[in-house]
């Protein structure tokens, strides 16, 4: 445990308490990719060219889209160190959970029976 | 920015600061639960899915490709506006601020009102596993079929009469055992849902069951055919996790239409109590980032073609009557 | 032994005022605290103090407590004779499913957080309040409304798949309530999220100053590992219970066979949660062991910072763990091999700790009073649960003992044994400071060594039993293992009546027990430092803390501080110089 | 309730080759588990006496040790670790059969509440197995509604049976015996009375058992009569469901002669035309006059039994029925008035073997009142 004796006083401080509100450019320069890679998902998925990789694909899509969105419209880029903690132990377990339950069903033959 | 916050602290917090990072916080800690809520359901989805990729793809097809995508745009212009929303209460123009909760909150109630559109027109196709009956379509299909297959039976019992021996015996076993399933009641999810993907013109698949009892040798091997027992396990899939995100978008519009009424009354003439819209902010715009993976892992995995789309959206909306 | 000397640190700083004396009764009397400074029904009922929200919790899970080993009580009777002594069939599937359900969810879940969590989570990081408290009485009303629902379905006519609730049986051919009892599991599940998202918000934070992660009691740093675990996990059950019900309701299924479900798959999403969960129930319960350790040995914990991390450890890997439950399940062998492995590690941070609680004890000066014997209870039978569970983490021997009753002993040993014990010793150690009474030192002495031999007694010869093969959830059995089952039913007994007594002497004290004073333990805990009960907002300033939370060192730390020993003028042994006028009476 | 508690071993019969590995392991962890509890114990006893609060004493103030902790963190570890490895090994051992055991394949249906259990050559019982001693087998089961959990403690084996899937155990059997057999997952009403016995036979025995004439003897000398599946089992229950026993029967009125033993002897018989004659009791003899009862009459007997055509006791049957009175020794005929056929489940040579060979027999629990019983 350390043992300065100066009481921490870290909570206390006037942390930023207002995202500085960038001019709205970036948001709708962020809007606008949304929106284009909305209608990118639906053309994807409206053509039969790319057969079975339609879904990875989409789903690439709807990745970037989430990361946009979470990055400029929730302002994630600026949030403190807790907040991505928090954010990215939400996907990191969540990846996990998929992780360990589809190898069962990707392994379960395997060696077996 | 932080010099010009004023509004009321509460008893147990020391200062503004304090307040406002850990309201953030804990709005951001209820997200990492809910994506852990979801993610549950994608999880147990991603499983099916590569156990039966043919039937889900039959079941995304048969669904209401039209109304989902207008709501994919909804869904993300009510995300601008709440960002713009928040942005105003920065800057604690209420007025603004009115307005963009308003707006936002009119988005959501639009996609809300066309997804029940799109519950109720499944319902008519009677797309309800197990709740649903006979579409008269479906009825008179499965009637005509059932019909075919006792004339075989027939034909084939009376042709074992002119044969003999293991031959004959072979025909007649096979005449009982189409006319036995002609008899068979339907499963009426299994026939709607024939009929429902019949008439989308870019699926090709057709039912593993017609293809192995059906009349006829079995036609070569299609790219789509499907289990219809499957299509039901889809559509388990795709009645919760829309539910599921129904359910928020519910909570959602009260929420909003909460603040709004609050604006009116100047709750938020504090502008330190942004902190609340940035909060709802916040979960809005995960019920979007949401919808963002249903709409591929749904509606786009099956064979759809842009102008069925127009078409269906055209027909929920009652452009057109019907087909 | 090898110890790294660490001095006591000197005070470079002036403290303004030596601590208040004890209260005279006068005071005592007089002085309004959080219990009587209002006292209409609907200001306890509306209350947002995290101290009366902890008590009702308190009533509450004591209430689902009994109802629970009632049901218990009613197996174990009925295991008296090989041919089932009292019970049919499907009233004892009934009787053990109510035994699970109300215990898990409706007891060693909310019980420590909602009580103990509640309660001293605040007080002992110097915080005035949660940092949620509309948010924490909801979530106590959530709670009960998920309660309600279990109370219902047992009203009814009650629920016989068991807590687990697989499929097909729980969805296709149970004709029981199962739906209630899934509404019932979201419900509390939803309210262990709130109260997890709150306890992490307080203690990120709402820390008084000098109150930095190395100084935090380590209840505290097992509270809020189970409040990690009670946030990411739970959700996951919630879907699942969703989806089991949506798959009732519409009759055909995600997890039914018969038309390409895997009820596999409950399973892995079941036990995402429910394993996670045995550690929401234990480590709070390892949590409240290091405060009572410390307090009667008077000593500082041995290895801070191991303890504190195994915590953190053990909710981390915990999370991985979950397929040891599934082996036999038909679940992918080197899936399972993962799954033992990193059973196997987390192992390891249940073993630190208990090595570090017996280092503690070393060079102490060891008192014995009941919240003691408790935690000495604590450490002794969760050494066996700990142990054996080693036997069904490992592949090999968990395919002779799954499901039998060598299953049932190991559960019990760490959830009863380990846990229960550790509640009965958080109780008995925090009562003064919550009610104000002490309580009778020779009845819950009396009551710990009562509850630890009926215990032994109850669930050793269960492991035998479980070796030999009897399955669980038999209502009836070969009758070569009668013997075993009336040695247990005759432990239950003991325990039974061991349970009840703190019930009679808590409530005595409340009437006839003698005030206890600010800090009858001489304890360092910051919730010491203040008056018993505390008043409504705990601190009338914000505490600061100089120094680590278990400096018993100093040798009797209060009274030598005083003299000037630590620096020029008085601060509490924890280095907590509470600020002018929190102890008098107002 | 108390009357007769029977004290048992404190641990299981050991009759497999997996069983034997199993306890290896089991003990080791035993061994070590008990040296580390151990040793925690000791320590928390000395420092509770010696250390005890004295006057005077003041505690020592240690803040803790790196050495110590890496050691308490390193050396369990290696232990746990060591678990692992054995552990994975014979799990491995447990799910992997070897050849032999895929070639001599049973199978089991989990049906709430029973067992079906299926040779492979396709002989059936219920709520009972009976093996070769000394030679592998494999178990492939599935279930026909929930997931049952087919568990054989002498064994040390387990698997769940899970719906419309396929998991399965193999065995080698090296004790003779008759075990438990448990279904353990939970299933519902009648889970606990979803158990059997396995029966490890010698391989002649088995040979027997196979060919429908399998008899145990019990301790008593008596014999009982044919165990459950076999083919002289379905014999014995036509044999009653026919009404044969109300002439051919232990009391041996005077309606009908004695079947016991008449396997192959020579019997004197009259003929249709009259004249007695000598016949041996072939199956062909049997068979006949259980076709054709008046073409030979046993000397001194009235030509009174009804013929039974094909119509009443098809080929099959018939051959079940021979096989039956083949295999009656002197005494074997059951008495007019006893009971029979077994109740599904609990087959009555089961229990009456098991009242004998086992000293702990499965009693026959409460039957479940409500419905939702058999489906």
């Amino acid at each position: 445990m350390d043992h300065d004796h100066h009481p921490k006083t870290d909570v206390h401080t006037e942390e930023a308490v207002v995202h500085d509100v960038a001019a709205p450019g970036p948001t709708f320069v962020a809007f606008f990719f949304i929106v284009t890679l909305a209608a990118l998902a639906l053309f994807v998925g409206f053509s039969d060219g790319l057969g079975p990789w339609k879904l990875t694909a989409n789903l690439a899509i709807a990745c970037v889209q989430a990361g946009i969105l979470a990055f400029y419209l929730m302002d994630l880029r600026q949030a403190d160190k807790v907040t991505w903690l928090i954010a990215a132990s939400g996907v990191f377990w969540t990846s996990l959970f998929f992780l360990f339950t589809l190898t069962d069903y990707l392994t379960r033959y395997l060696g077996v029976l | 920015m932080a010099a010009n916050v004023n509004g009321p602290v509460a008893h147990h917090f020391n200062n503004m600061g304090q307040q406002l990072a850990t309201v953030r916080m804990g709005m951001w800690m209820f997200m990492a639960t809910e994506i852990l809520f979801f993610g549950g359901a994608f999880c147990a989805y991603a499983v099916y899915r590569l156990m039966y990729p043919k039937d889900f793809e039959a079941g995304s097809a048969a669904l209401n490709v039209g109304i989902a995508s207008v709501n994919t745009f909804l869904l993300l212009f009510s995300s601008l506006t709440i960002t713009l929303a928040i942005r105003a209460a920065y800057t604690s123009r209420t007025k603004a601020l009115g307005r963009y909760l308003c707006l936002t909150t009119l988005l959501g109630v639009a996609f809300l009102g066309l997804k029940a559109r799109e519950y109720h027109m499944d319902y008519e196709e009677g797309l309800i596993p197990n709740v649903s009956t006979l579409s008269p379509e479906a009825k008179e299909k499965h009637a005509a079929r059932m019909a075919a297959l006792a004339a075989e039976g027939d034909r084939l019992e009376a042709e074992a009469k002119t044969k003999s021996g293991s031959e004959a015996a072979e025909l007649r076993e096979r005449g009982i055992e189409l006319k036995a399933r002609a008899a068979q009641p339907p499963v009426a999810f299994n026939e709607n849902v024939k009929v429902v993907l019949s008439h989308n013109k870019a699926f090709k698949g057709r039912p593993l069951d017609e293809q192995t009892y059906d009349v006829g040798t079995p036609s070569a091997a299609n790219a789509h055919d499907y289990d219809p027992f499957k299509v039901q396990l889809f559509f388990m899939f795709y009645y919760s996790m829309t539910g599921l995100h129904v359910l928020h978008m519910i909570i959602g519009v009260g929420l909003l239409t909460w603040q709004y009424v609050l604006t009116r009354r100047g709750f938020f003439d504090h502008n330190a109590r942004f902190v609340y819209i940035e909060v709802m902010s916040l979960y809005w715009h995960f019920v979007d980032m949401v919808w963002m993976f249903l709409m591929p892992l749904l509606y786009l995995t099956g064979p759809h073609t842009a102008g069925e789309a127009i078409e269906m959206f055209k027909k929920s909306v009652g452009m057109t009557g019907g087909h | 032994m090898a110890v790294d000397e660490v001095p006591i640190p000197k005070l470079d700083y002036t403290p303004q005022t030596i601590p208040e004396p004890e209260p005279t009764p006068e005071q005592a009397r007089t002085r309004r605290n959080y219990l009587n400074h209002t006292t209409s029904v609907l200001s306890w009922l509306l209350t947002v103090d995290h101290k009366r929200i902890g008590l009702m919790y308190l009533v509450a899970v004591t209430v689902f407590f009994l109802f629970g080993g009632i049901a218990a009580g009613l197996v174990r009777v009925n295991l008296v004779s090989p041919h089932g002594a009292i019970l049919e069939l499907d009233q004892y599937n009934k009787a053990f499913t109510a035994h699970g359900t109300i215990m898990l969810f409706l007891f060693l879940i909310p019980v420590i957080p909602g009580v103990l969590g509640n309660f001293f989570v605040p007080m002992m990081i110097g915080a005035k309040d949660m940092a949620f408290p509309k948010l924490n009485l909801a979530s106590f009303y959530v709670w009960a409304i998920g309660a309600s629902f279990f109370l219902w379905q047992l009203i009814v006519g009650g629920l016989d798949p068991g807590w687990t609730l697989y499929p097909p049986y729980s969805t296709k051919y149970s004709h029981t309530n199962v739906l209630y009892a899934g509404l019932g599991i979201f419900i509390t599940g939803f309210s262990s999220i709130l109260t997890g998202l709150n306890i992490i918000a307080t203690v990120h934070k709402m820390r008084c100053p000098g109150m930095s992660w190395g100084r935090m009691p380590l209840f505290i740093w097992a509270m809020y590992a189970t409040s990690v675990i009670q946030l990411l996990a739970t959700p996951v059950l919630a879907v699942t219970v969703t989806m089991a019900a949506v798959e009732k309701v519409f009759g055909v299924g995600i997890f039914d066979p018969t038309i390409g479900g895997d009820p596999i798959l409950f399973q892995h999403m079941f036990w995402f949660y429910s394993h996670p969960a045995v550690y929401i129930m234990i480590l709070p319960g390892m949590g409240v062991i290091n405060e009572v350790l410390t307090c009667f040995s008077r000593k500082n914990i041995f290895g801070y910072q191991a303890v504190a991390w195994s915590s953190v450890g053990i909710a981390l890997v915990g999370f991985l763990v979950w397929g040891h439950h599934m082996f036999l399940a038909g679940q992918g062998y080197y899936l399972g091999m993962v799954f033992a492995f990193l059973t196997m590690l987390v192992a390891v941070p249940s073993a630190i700790k208990v090595f570090n609680w017996t280092a503690t004890l070393y060079g102490g000066s060891i008192s014995f009073p009941a919240p003691m014997i408790h935690a000495i209870g604590f450490i002794v039978l969760f050494t066996i649960g700990g142990l054996t569970g080693l036997y069904l983490g490992t592949m090999g021997t968990d395919i002779h003992l799954h499901d039998t009753y060598f299953v049932i002993a190991h559960f019990h040993f760490t959830m009863v044994g380990g846990m229960m014990f550790a509640w009965q010793a958080g109780l008995h150690f925090w009562w003064p400071k919550m009610t104000g009474k002490m309580y009778s030192d020779f009845w819950s002495r009396l009551a710990a060594i009562v509850m630890i031999t009926g215990f032994a007694l109850t669930f050793l010869p269960q492991f035998v039993a479980g070796f030999q093969g009897m399955p669980r959830r038999y209502p009836n059995y070969p009758p070569e293992f009668q013997v075993y089952n009336i040695l247990s039913t005759a432990g239950a007994t003991i325990q039974g009546f061991g349970y009840l007594m703190p019930v009679f002497y808590l409530t005595a004290s409340l009437f006839f027990g003698r005030a206890a004073g600010n800090n009858p333990w001489k304890a360092t805990g910051l919730e010491w430092q203040v008056p018993s009960p505390p008043d409504a907002h705990n601190f009338k300033d914000i505490p600061e803390v100089y120094f680590g939370p278990y400096e018993y060192g100093v040798p009797d730390g209060l009274r030598l501080v005083a003299d000037g020993h630590l620096g020029k003028k008085a601060v509490h042994a924890n280095g907590a110089h509470t600020g002018a006028g929190v102890t008098n009476g107002s | 309730m108390f009357a007769a508690i029977d004290l048992p071993t404190v641990l299981p019969p050991q009759a497999s080759e997996f069983a034997r590995q199993y306890d290896l392991l089991f003990y080791y962890i035993t061994a070590v588990c008990v040296f580390g509890g151990g040793v925690v114990y000791a320590l928390l006893t000395y420092c509770c006496f010696r250390f005890a609060k004295k006057e005077g004493v003041a505690p020592q103030r240690i803040l803790g040790s790196t050495k110590l902790e890496l050691i308490w963190t390193i050396v369990p570890l290696i232990f746990f670790l060591t678990f692992f490895v054995w552990g994975a090994r014979l799990f491995d051992v447990a799910i992997n059969p070897p050849q032999e055991a895929k070639d001599n394949e049973f199978f089991v249906f989990g049906k709430q509440w029973m067992w079906k259990v299926q040779h492979p050559t396709g002989e059936r019982e219920n709520n009972a197995m009976h093996i070769p001693v000394n030679r592998a087998m494999k178990v492939t089961g599935t279930s026909e509604d929930v997931i049952h959990d087919f568990g054989i403690p002498a064994f040390r084996s387990k698997f769940d049976v899970v719906p419309g899937r396929y998991t399965s155990a193999w065995y080698y059997p090296t004790k003779e015996g008759t075990y438990h057999l448990f279904c353990d997952q939970y299933c519902g009403q009648g889970h606990s009375q979803m158990v059997g016995k396995v029966h490890v036979l010698s391989q002649s025995d088995y040979a027997d058992f196979l060919a429908g004439t399998y008899r145990r003897q019990n301790p008593d000398g008596s014999f009982p009569h044919p165990v459950d599946g076999s083919a002289s089992w379905r014999g014995r229950k036509l044999f009653f469901k026919l009404n044969c026993i109300s002439c051919h029967n232990k009391e041996s009125s005077a309606r009908a002669p004695s079947l016991e033993g008449i396997a192959g002897q020579e019997r004197a018989v009259r003929d249709d035309a009259g004249k007695t004659i000598n016949i041996k009791a072939s199956d062909e003899y049997i068979a006949l006059s259980i076709r054709v009862p008046t073409k030979h009459v046993r000397d001194g007997w009235k030509p009174i039994m009804p013929a039974f055509s094909t119509r009443q006791v098809g080929e099959q049957e018939l051959r079940d029925l021979i096989l039956y009175i083949k295999s009656l020794k002197p005494g074997d005929l059951p008495s007019r008035n006893e009971y029979t056929p077994a109740p599904v489940g609990g087959s009555v040579d089961a229990d009456s073997l098991s009242q004998q060979q086992n000293p702990n027999p499965i009693p026959m629990p409460p039957q479940p009142k409500k419905e939702g019983g058999t489906k």
